[in-house]
C-alpha cells in the first residue's frame, strides 16, 4: 500500500467542514447519483457509478455471487458500523467521484479490508477455526493473501484477481 | 460531471467521415475515434526509463557500448544504432540512419517502417502479396519515393490506423506480408506453443487451408499479433534463393525459441555478413520482442503486448486502449496494477531487479565474446592454421548469436527473464570456449592482444540526430 | 458425521495431554492436535516428481551426476550424496551416510538433524546456548549418543512439534542457535531485504537490542524463518578460529546473496577443503533453499514456504495446515491453485520449464568446470610453473560456488528463476577462463587429457541404501 494511502480518508474529511459548498456539491452527487442506492442490499445498486462496474461484473464471475453480497463483504455486521461505513464509504465515494480524484485502479484502504477479514471469518468461522488468529501471536493471516480472487473472479484462467475490462474474445 | 459521463458510457462514438482502406492519413479516422487519435499523437513524446523509454534525441548505443562495434564489425550496425522511440519517428528515423545513407539498403524496410499497403497494392497492380515482392526488391530510394499515377507519392505515413484496424468493422487485423507468410510456416512447424490456442487447434484440425491469423486467431490472440508484425527477428534473402532476392522473410520455419531459429539458418547455410575482423559467417537479431516474449510468463499465462503497452485509459465513463505505445513503466498504474495490485514503486523494483540481471549477464557476454575476438585475432596475425581456427568461427557464430537475441531484443530482459539469463549463459559459454581454444593455438606465454572498439568517425554527432518528423502534429 | 462435525467446530481442539518444553515425542503433541499429527506422521510416504519428490531408497546424485564426484573430488560429499526425502527421515539418513560412516563428523551436524533441544539444554546446564557450543565441538557419535543424568537418550527424534512451536501458544518460533545469531549478522549487514520487513523495520529502529525473530519477525514471516532454520548454506569454524572449532556458522554477515556469502567467506580466507585434483582452495554450498527462495518473485510477492510446502487442508469441516512437508508438485491443487487459478497440469508445465531450463544450464555449466579440470590439471602434470596456474584455480573457486549454489540448492531453479540462471551463466564464465588461460599454458597443439570421474568403490550400493526409520509410526 502506498504510504500515505490511509490519510487520504482524513484530508478531505477536515476539507470537506471547512468547505460547504464542495459538501453540496457532494452531497448532490449523493443524491442525484442515486446515494440511496447505496442504502440498500443490492449489489446493481453499486453500479450507479460506472466505476463499480467492473468490481460488479468480476463479482459475477466469482465463486461467491451465488452466496455474498457487495454488503456482505464489504460493510461490517454490526448494525451501527454497517452505517458508519455506509456513510463513509457513500460520502467518499461520491466525493472521489466527483471531482474525479482517486487512485486508479482503486485500491482498497486498510480499513476496509479488516472488515473485509471480520467478514470472511465471520461468515467461515468453522473452517478456519484451528487457524490460528488474532490473539494467540496478534496478528491473523491476510485470508487474500491466499484466496484474493473469492470476491471478484479472475478476468482469463491465470490472470490476478483485478477487475481490467474483459476484452471480447479472452473470457475464460 | 456524472450526467455527461452517463451519456458518453451511452454514445461511444458516431462516423463522422468514412474511411476506407485507402484512408491513410490517421487524422481523417481520428475524426470518429479523437480519444484513440489523441494518444496515437502522443506518441512523438519522449521520457527514459532506467533502460528504456525514449528521448528527443535518441541515444546512440554505439557509444554507450562500445564492443557493440566489435560484435558488428563490418555491418552497417556498426554505423548506427540508437535507441527505439515512438512510433510517429519511425519513418523519419529511417530517412536519417546512417545505415541507409552510408549503404544500400533495399525497400523491405519500409514494411515495418510506414503505411506501406498503398505501395504495394500501386506495385502488384492490387495484389499486395505480388507488389510485397516488387518492393522488397526495390532500392530504399526508388522505393521511398513511389508515386502513384497522379504523382502522389505513395509512401506517406509512419504506421496509421488502416495498417492494425479494418476500417468497415474496426476489429484488429494484421495486414503485413512478411507475418502473414511467418505465421504459417510457424503453424506448420512442430514447436509447442501454448500461449497460441488458435495455432494448436489448426494444427489439429485438417489444415487444408494455411493458417490465417486474420481468421482463426482470438482477439485477445491479435492483440499480441498485431505487433509482431514488425517487433520480430528477420532477414532477406541473399542473392540467388529461389524466392528472389531482398525477400522480407521471419525464420519461424522450425519455431521461435532463439535455438529453432538459429537451426533455421544453419539449415539455409544463411549469414548476414563476413565479420570483418575474424571472417566468421555471422547472424544479425533484430528485434525479436515477439519471440522472447513468447518465451516469457507473461505470454504463457495469456497477457498480450497491447495489455501493457496499450492499456485502457479511462476517458470519462469510456475505456480507451491507449494508443500512446510506450514503455509500460511510464505508466505502470494502468499497465501493470490492474493485474499486480502492489505499489507502483514496487513494480518497478520488480522490473529493474529483472533488467538489472540482465544487464550485468550481457555484460559478462559482452566481455568473454570481446576476449574471445581478440584471441582468435591474435592467433590469425600470428599466422596460425586456418583449419585450427575453424571451431572458434563457429564459436563465434553461435555466441553473437544468442548474445544479439537478448541485446537487441527492447526489454532488457523483462518480456523473459530466465530465458534471457539462460541465453546469455549459453553466449558466454560459447564465447570462452572459442577463447580458449584459439588461447591454446597460441604460444604458451603469449597472450591475446586486447581488441580496441575503432572510433566512430562516420556516425552522426548527437546534435545531428535525427530530429522528430517536423509534421508530425499537422 | 455431522455431529462428529459440529463437535470439531465447537472444540477446535481440547488439550488433553500436557505439552512443555522437554516434550519432544510428537505423539503425546499429537493427543491435542490428532490432524497435525497425522500428517506429520506422513512425512515417510515418498513419490517422485519430475526433479523432486522423494524415494524408498534415496536415489544416489553422484551415479546421476558423476561430474559431482569430480567437483567435490577430496570432499566427503563424494562418497554418498542422495535426494532429500521427508522429515521423518533426517535422523536415520545421518546415520547412514558414508559421509558420517567413513568420515569424521562433528556434533554440530546434529543441529539441523534432530530435536536438539535437550541435548543443548543438558551439555549447557540450561544455557541452550552454551550447549550449542559444546555439543558442536563433540564428536558425531559422542553427540548422537548423549544421555541425561538418569541415562536416558537425549537425542531421539528426527525434528518434532516443540522445535516449530511454543507448547504453551502454540504459535511459531525459531529455536536454533545457528539462525539465531544467523540473522542478528544478516540484519546488522547492509543487503537489501524487501522480502523481510520486520528486518527492515529494526534497521530503521535504535538497535539497541540485536534482532530477534522471535519477537520481531511477523507471523508471516516466521512461515519461513522457521524453515531458515535450517534450510541455508552453512559451514563449520575451522581449528584456530576465535569463536572455538567445529562452530556451526550462516554466512550472512554481507548478505544472502551468492556474491555477499562468497564475500564474506573471502574474508576471513575460508575453504572446506583443498580440491583433491587441483589443489584449489575451494568451498562447498549446502542447500541454499532459504537464500535463494530470498532472491525469487514469490518471496518479493510475501509469499512463504509454509505457503507452498505445508498449503492448508480441509479435514472435516476445518481446515488445518499440512504436516507433510513436501514438494509442492504432489499437491498442486492445495499449494498452488489457491494462488493460481489455473489447471494444474499447467502449474506443472510452468515449473516443468523453469526447472528444465535450470537442468540444461546446470550440465552445461558442469560441462564448462570439468574441461577446466582437464586443462589444469593436464598443464599441472606437464610441469608447468604454479604461479601461471594460480589465476585458474582461483576462477575454479568461483565457478564451483555458483554451480553448487543452484545445483546443491533443491528447488532446481524454482524458487528463483532468473537469478538460478545468472548464477550458472556466471560459473560457466568463470569455469571457461579459467579453462582458457590453462589451455594457453599448454603447448600449442597439446590438448588437455579428459578427466573422468573416479569410481565410487566405497559408496552404499542401492541395495544397502538407508532404510527409513524402522519406528516411524511407533
Ligand atoms: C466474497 C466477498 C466479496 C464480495 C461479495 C464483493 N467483494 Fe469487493 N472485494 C473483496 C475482496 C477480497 C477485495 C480485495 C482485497 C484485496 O485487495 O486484496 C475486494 C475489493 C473491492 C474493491 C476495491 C478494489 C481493489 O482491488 O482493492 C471494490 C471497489 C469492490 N471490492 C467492490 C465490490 C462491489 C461493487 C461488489 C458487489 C458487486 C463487491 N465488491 C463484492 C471481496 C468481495
Ligand atoms: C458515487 C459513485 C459510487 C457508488 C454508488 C459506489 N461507489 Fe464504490 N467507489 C467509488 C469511487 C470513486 C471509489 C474510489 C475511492 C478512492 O479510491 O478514494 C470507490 C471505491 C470503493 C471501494 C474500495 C476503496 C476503499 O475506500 O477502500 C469499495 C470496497 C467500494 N467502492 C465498494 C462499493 C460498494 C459495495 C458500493 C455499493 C453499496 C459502492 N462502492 C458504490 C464510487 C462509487
Ligand atoms: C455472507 C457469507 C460469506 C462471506 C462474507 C464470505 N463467504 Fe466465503 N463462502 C460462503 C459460502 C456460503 C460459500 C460456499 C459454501 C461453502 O463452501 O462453505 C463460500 C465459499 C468460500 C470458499 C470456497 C470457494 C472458493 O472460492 O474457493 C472460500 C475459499 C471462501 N468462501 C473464502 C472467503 C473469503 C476469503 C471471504 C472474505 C473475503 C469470504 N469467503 C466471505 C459465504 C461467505
Ligand atoms: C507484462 C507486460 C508486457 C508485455 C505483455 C509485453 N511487454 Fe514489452 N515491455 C514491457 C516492459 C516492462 C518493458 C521495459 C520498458 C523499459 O525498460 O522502460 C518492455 C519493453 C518493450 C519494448 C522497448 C520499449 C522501450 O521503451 O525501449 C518494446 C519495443 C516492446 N516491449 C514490445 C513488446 C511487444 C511487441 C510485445 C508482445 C509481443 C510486448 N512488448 C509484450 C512489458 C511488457
Ligand atoms: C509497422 C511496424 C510496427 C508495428 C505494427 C508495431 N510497431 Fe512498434 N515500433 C516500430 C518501429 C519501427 C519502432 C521504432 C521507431 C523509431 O525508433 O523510430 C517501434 C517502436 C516501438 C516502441 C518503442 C517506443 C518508445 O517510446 O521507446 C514500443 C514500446 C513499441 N513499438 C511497441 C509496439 C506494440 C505494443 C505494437 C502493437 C500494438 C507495435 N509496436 C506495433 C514498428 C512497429
Ligand atoms: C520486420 C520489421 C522491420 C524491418 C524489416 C526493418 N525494421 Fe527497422 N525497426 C523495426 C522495429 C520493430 C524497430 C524498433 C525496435 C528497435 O529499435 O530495435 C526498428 C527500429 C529501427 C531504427 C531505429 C533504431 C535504430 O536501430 O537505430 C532504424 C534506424 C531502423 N529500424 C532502420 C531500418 C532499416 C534501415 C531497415 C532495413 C535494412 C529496417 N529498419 C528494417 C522493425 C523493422
Ligand atoms: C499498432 C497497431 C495499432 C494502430 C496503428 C492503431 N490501433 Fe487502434 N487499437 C489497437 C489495439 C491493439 C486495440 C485494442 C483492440 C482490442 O482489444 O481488440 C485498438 C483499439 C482501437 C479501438 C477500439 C476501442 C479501444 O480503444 O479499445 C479504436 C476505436 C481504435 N483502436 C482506433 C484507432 C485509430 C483511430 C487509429 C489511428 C489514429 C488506431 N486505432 C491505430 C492497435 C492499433
Ligand atoms: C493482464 C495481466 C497482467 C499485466 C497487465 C501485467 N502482468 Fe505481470 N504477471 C501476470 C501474470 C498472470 C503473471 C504470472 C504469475 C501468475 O500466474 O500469477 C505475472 C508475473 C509477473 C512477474 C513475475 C514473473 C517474472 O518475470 O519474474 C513480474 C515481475 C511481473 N508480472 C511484473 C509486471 C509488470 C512490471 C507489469 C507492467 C509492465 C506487469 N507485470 C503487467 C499478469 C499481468
Ligand atoms: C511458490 C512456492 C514455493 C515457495 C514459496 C517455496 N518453495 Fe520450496 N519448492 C517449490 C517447488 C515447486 C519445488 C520443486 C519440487 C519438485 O521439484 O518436486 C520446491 C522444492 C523444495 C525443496 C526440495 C523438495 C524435493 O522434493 O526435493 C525444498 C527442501 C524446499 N523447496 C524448501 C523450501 C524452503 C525452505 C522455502 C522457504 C525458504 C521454500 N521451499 C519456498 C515451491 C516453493
Ligand atoms: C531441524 C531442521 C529442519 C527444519 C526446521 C526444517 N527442515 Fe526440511 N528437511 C530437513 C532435513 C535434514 C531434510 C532431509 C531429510 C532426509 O533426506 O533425510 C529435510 C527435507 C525437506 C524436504 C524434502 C522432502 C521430500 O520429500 O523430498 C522439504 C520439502 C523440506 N524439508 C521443507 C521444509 C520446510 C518447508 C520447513 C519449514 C516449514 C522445513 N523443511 C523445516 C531439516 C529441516
Ligand atoms: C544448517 C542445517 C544442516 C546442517 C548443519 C547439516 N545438515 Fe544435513 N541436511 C540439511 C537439510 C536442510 C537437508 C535436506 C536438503 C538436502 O538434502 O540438500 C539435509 C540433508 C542431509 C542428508 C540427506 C541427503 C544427502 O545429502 O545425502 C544427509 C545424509 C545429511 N544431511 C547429513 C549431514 C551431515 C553428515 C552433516 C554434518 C556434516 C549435516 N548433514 C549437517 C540440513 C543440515
Ligand atoms: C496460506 C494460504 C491461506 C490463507 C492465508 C487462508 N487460506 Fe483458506 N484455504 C487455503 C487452502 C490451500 C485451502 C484449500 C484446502 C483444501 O482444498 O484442502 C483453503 C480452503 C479454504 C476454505 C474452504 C474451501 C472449500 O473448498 O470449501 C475456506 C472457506 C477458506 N479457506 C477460508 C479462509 C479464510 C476465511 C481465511 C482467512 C481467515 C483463509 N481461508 C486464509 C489457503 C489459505
Ligand atoms: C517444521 C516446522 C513445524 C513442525 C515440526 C511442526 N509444525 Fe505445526 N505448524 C508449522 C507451521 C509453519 C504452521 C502454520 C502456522 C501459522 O500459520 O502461523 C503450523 C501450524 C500448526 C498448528 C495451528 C493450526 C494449523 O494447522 O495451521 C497446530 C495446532 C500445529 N501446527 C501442531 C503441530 C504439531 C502437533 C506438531 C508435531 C506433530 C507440529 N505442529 C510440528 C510448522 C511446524
Ligand atoms: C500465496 C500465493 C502463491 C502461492 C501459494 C503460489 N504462488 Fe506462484 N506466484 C504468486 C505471486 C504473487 C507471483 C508473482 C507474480 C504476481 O505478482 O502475480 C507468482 C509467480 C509465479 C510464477 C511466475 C514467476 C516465475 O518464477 O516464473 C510461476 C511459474 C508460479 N508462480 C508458479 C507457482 C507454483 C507452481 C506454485 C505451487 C508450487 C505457486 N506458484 C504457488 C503467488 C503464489
Ligand atoms: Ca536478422
Ligand atoms: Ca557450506
Amino acid at each position: 500500500m502506498a504510504p500515505g494511502r490511509d490519510s487520504r480518508g482524513i484530508l478531505p474529511l477536515i476539507f470537506a467542514a471547512m468547505t460547504g459548498a464542495a459538501v453540496g456539491v457532494g452531497l448532490f452527487t449523493f443524491g442525484y447519483g442515486r446515494g440511496h442506492a447505496y442504502l440498500s442490499d443490492d449489489p446493481a445498486a453499486c453500479t450507479q457509478c460506472h466505476i463499480m462496474q467492473d468490481p460488479y461484473d468480476s463479482w459475477l464471475k466469482s465463486s461467491h455471487h451465488a452466496h455474498a453480497t457487495c454488503n456482505d463483504c464489504h460493510l461490517p455486521k454490526s448494525f451501527g458500523g454497517k452505517w458508519l461505513a455506509k456513510a463513509d464509504n457513500g460520502f467518499f465515494h461520491s466525493w472521489a467521484f466527483t471531482f474525479q480524484d482517486f487512485h486508479e485502479p482503486i485500491q482498497i484502504k486498510k480499513r476496509n479490508l479488516r472488515i473485509l477479514q471480520a467478514n470472511c471469518v465471520a461468515c467461515h468461522q468453522t473452517m478456519v477455526q484451528q487457524m490460528p488468529r488474532e490473539g494467540l501471536t496478534g496478528e491473523a493471516l491476510s485470508c487474500f493473501h491466499c484466496h484474493q480472487s473469492v470476491g471478484h473472479g479472475a478476468r482469463t484462467a491465470g490472470m490476478p484477481r483485478r477487475f481490467p475490462p474483459i476484452p471480447k474474445g479472452a473470457e475464460p | 460531471n456524472i450526467t455527461e459521463r452517463r451519456w458518453e458510457a451511452r454514445h461511444p462514438f458516431v462516423r463522422l467521415a468514412e474511411v476506407d482502406e485507402r484512408t491513410i492519413d490517421p487524422a481523417v479516422w481520428g475524426r470518429n475515434w479523437p480519444h484513440q487519435y489523441d494518444s496515437y499523437l502522443r506518441t512523438v513524446d519522449y521520457e527514459r526509463t532506467r533502460y528504456g523509454g525514449s528521448d528527443a534525441v535518441p541515444k546512440q548505443k554505439l557509444d554507450a557500448d562500445p564492443w557493440l562495434r566489435l560484435m558488428w564489425a563490418g555491418f552497417a550496425f556498426s554505423l548506427d544504432y540508437r535507441e527505439a522511440r515512438g512510433h510517429a519517428y519511425m519513418l523519419a528515423d529511417q530517412d536519417h540512419t546512417e545505415r541507409v545513407l552510408q549503404r544500400p539498403q533495399p525497400g523491405a524496410c519500409l514494411h515495418c517502417h510506414s503505411s506501406i499497403l498503398p505501395a504495394y497494392r500501386h506495385a502488384g497492380d492490387g495484389d499486395v502479396m505480388a507488389g510485397f515482392r516488387l518492393v522488397n526488391q526495390m532500392t530504399w530510394n526508388e522505393a521511398r519515393q513511389m508515386t502513384d499515377d497522379q504523382g502522389e507519392p505513395l509512401v506517406t505515413h509512419p504506421i496509421a490506423c488502416v495498417d492494425c484496424h479494418d476500417p468497415q468493422t474496426m476489429s484488429l487485423r494484421v495486414t503485413r506480408p512478411g507475418f502473414i507468410v511467418g505465421i504459417r510456416a510457424l503453424a506448420e512447424s512442430d514447436e509447442p506453443l501454448p500461449h497460441l490456442p488458435s495455432v494448436e487447434r489448426w494444427r489439429r484440425g485438417d489444415r487444408r487451408e494455411p493458417y490465417d491469423a486474420n481468421r482463426d486467431a482470438s482477439r485477445h490472440e491479435m492483440r499480441s499479433m498485431a505487433c509482431a508484425q514488425c517487433h520480430v527477428e528477420y532477414y532477406f534473402t541473399p542473392e540467388g534463393d529461389p524466392r528472389g532476392r531482398n525477400q522480407l522473410v521471419f525464420p519461424w520455419h522450425h519455431g521461435l525459441k532463439a535455438e529453432s531459429q538459429e537451426a533455421y539458418y544453419d539449415e539455409i547455410g544463411f549469414s548476414d555478413w563476413k565479420h570483418a575482423i575474424t571472417g566468421a559467417g555471422v547472424i544479425k537479431v533484430q528485434h525479436p520482442e515477439f519471440e522472447m516474449w513468447s518465451q516469457g510468463i507473461h505470454a504463457r499465462a495469456g497477457v498480450s503486448c497491447a495489455d501493457c503497452h496499450m492499456p485502457y485509459e479511462r476517458i470519462g465513463a469510456m475505456k480507451v486502449s491507449s494508443h500512446h505505445v510506450r514503455s509500460p513503466l511510464l505508466n505502470a498504474a494502468q499497465a501493470c496494477q490492474v493485474c499486480h495490485n502492489v505499489p507502483e514503486a514496487e513494480l518497478l523494483a520488480r522490473a529493474h531487479t529483472i533488467q538489472d540481471r540482465t544487464r550485468d549477464l550481457a555484460e559478462r557476454a559482452a566481455a568473454a565474446l570481446v576476449d574471445m575476438l581478440s584471441a582468435v585475432k591474435t592467433a590469425q596475425d600470428a599466422g596460425v592454421d586456418a583449419a585450427a581456427l575453424a571451431a572458434p568461427l563457429q564459436l563465434q557464430r553461435r555466441a553473437q548469436w544468442r548474445l544479439d537475441w537478448v541485446y537487441s531484443e527492447n526489454s532488457h530482459g523483462f518480456h523473459a527473464a530466465q530465458e534471457s539469463a539462460r541465453l546469455l549463459g549459453e553466449a558466454i559459454d560459447y564465447a570462452r570456449r572459442g577463447e580458449a581454444l584459439a588461447r591454446q593455438a597460441l604460444a604458451p606465454g603469449q597472450p591475446p592482444r586486447r581488441l580496441e572498439p575503432p572510433p566512430m568517425p562516420s556516425a552522426t554527432p548527437d546534435a545531428k540526430a535525427p530530429p522528430g518528423p517536423s509534421a508530425a502534429r499537422d
